[in-house]
């Protein structure tokens, strides 16, 4: 199964994949790219990933939260340019009753934010640009000037 | 020398200008030990003392031993989601 | 705000609603018409309402949703005759944070189900049909003859 | 005398074979004089001792007094979402 796409994410479709006659509950989560992020003005971000890695992680994840609760669940995360507004990452969750729908959609995202190598890079309203680093201070860090050069 | 392909990442490859690296290694080398061959390198000294590694697209710890053919991923931290 | 609706719920218009540059995280609940209850098939529902009462009543959880959080939300409950699969309720709810989006969204659907004047009659495999009532053992409780009746 | 508006759902409604009903009350009367008026119709005393009762949209107790153009609503279990 493909995780990852570089077309917006169908959420539509997404929510249809995991409904069925037996399932009244479905909870979705939707990151949409926001305009700020530690007090900058954000333009535009790039997403990129160990594809292959990220792929299998994902796939892991979902199995994980299949064994955990009676859910069927579709994830698509984006990757490449993405503008204010586009929707970064859908996660669907279909479920026979609404408490396992929740849980198992907050368990999703949660494993997804700390597992799943994919990185953030932000350009902001100033020109700059840095990636977003969840342990550094401020969230972020400078982007890095290449070895052997200028700096 | 056997050697492993070392991929770099996000802000890792910018610090040493490329995202991908082959080196080679000694008979019964770590994890840990390419990490610091890969600190010696030019701007290689920027990355953390220990940054998340990957073998063969699994977390993998520094003491583990390197293969020839393994693909080493070194991974800045997670931003996804 | 019309909360109550007797035409198809179109969930991709209620997400669009509750999204705003500001807002990275969007959580949704979706219910929908499920094959069987209690052990028995059903094949078609109908929701009722005491219609200014629940539009007042949504209004009003809603409006404590965006007291209690930093959230936007829209919500759209169906009425009338609805088939297995059908969109019956769905809610959006658009926020800063993940951790505010899910727990608003779950606030407003656990009140909903208690608060809000919302009745549903079942039609069953066999061809019987009952109203759901989640205080009668069962969850059920049958058709009433009507006073005057034959029975 | 002065009336109410009785309104009846789903299957209170079914219960009493109608969706409303104009009921006079004497001065003083409350929701719960209503309601023990409204069990002593046809099919009345198939309701419960205590149904959940709205007077004009708003959840109303039993020690209510009744007025003049109050529209009294008599609510089965909810079962929306």
């Amino acid at each position: 199964m493909i995780h990852l796409v570089r077309q917006p994410i169908d959420v539509s479709a997404l929510i249809g994949a995991v409904s069925a006659a037996g399932r009244g509950a479905i909870a979705t989560f939707i990151g949409l790219v926001r305009d700020h992020h530690g007090g900058r003005g954000v333009v535009e971000l790039e997403y990129s990933a160990y594809e292959p890695m990220a792929n299998a992680a994902i796939g892991a994840i979902l199995e994980e939260a299949a064994g955990r609760w009676p859910v069927s669940v579709g994830l698509r995360h984006r990757l490449g340019r993405l503008a204010i507004g586009d929707v970064a990452v859908a996660i669907a969750v279909g479920a026979g009753h609404r408490a396992e729908a929740f849980e198992a959609c907050r368990f999703v995202i949660e494993a997804v934010k700390e597992r799943v190598p994919i990185w953030k890079r932000e350009r902001y309203a100033d020109g700059t640009e840095a990636w977003v680093d969840p342990s550094a201070s401020g969230g972020v860090r400078p982007v890095a000037t290449p070895a052997g050069g200028a700096g | 020398m056997p050697s492993v392909q070392v991929l770099l990442f996000a802000r890792y490859a910018e610090l040493l200008g490329t995202p991908r690296i082959e080196l080679s290694f000694e008979d019964g080398a770590t994890v840990g030990h390419l990490i610091a061959d890969l600190r010696a390198l030019p701007g290689g000294n920027s990355l953390p003392e220990r940054p998340f590694v990957a073998v063969n697209l699994e977390q993998a710890g520094y003491e583990r031993p390197l293969q020839g053919n393994d693909e080493v991923a070194v991974l800045p931290p997670m931003a996804g989601g």
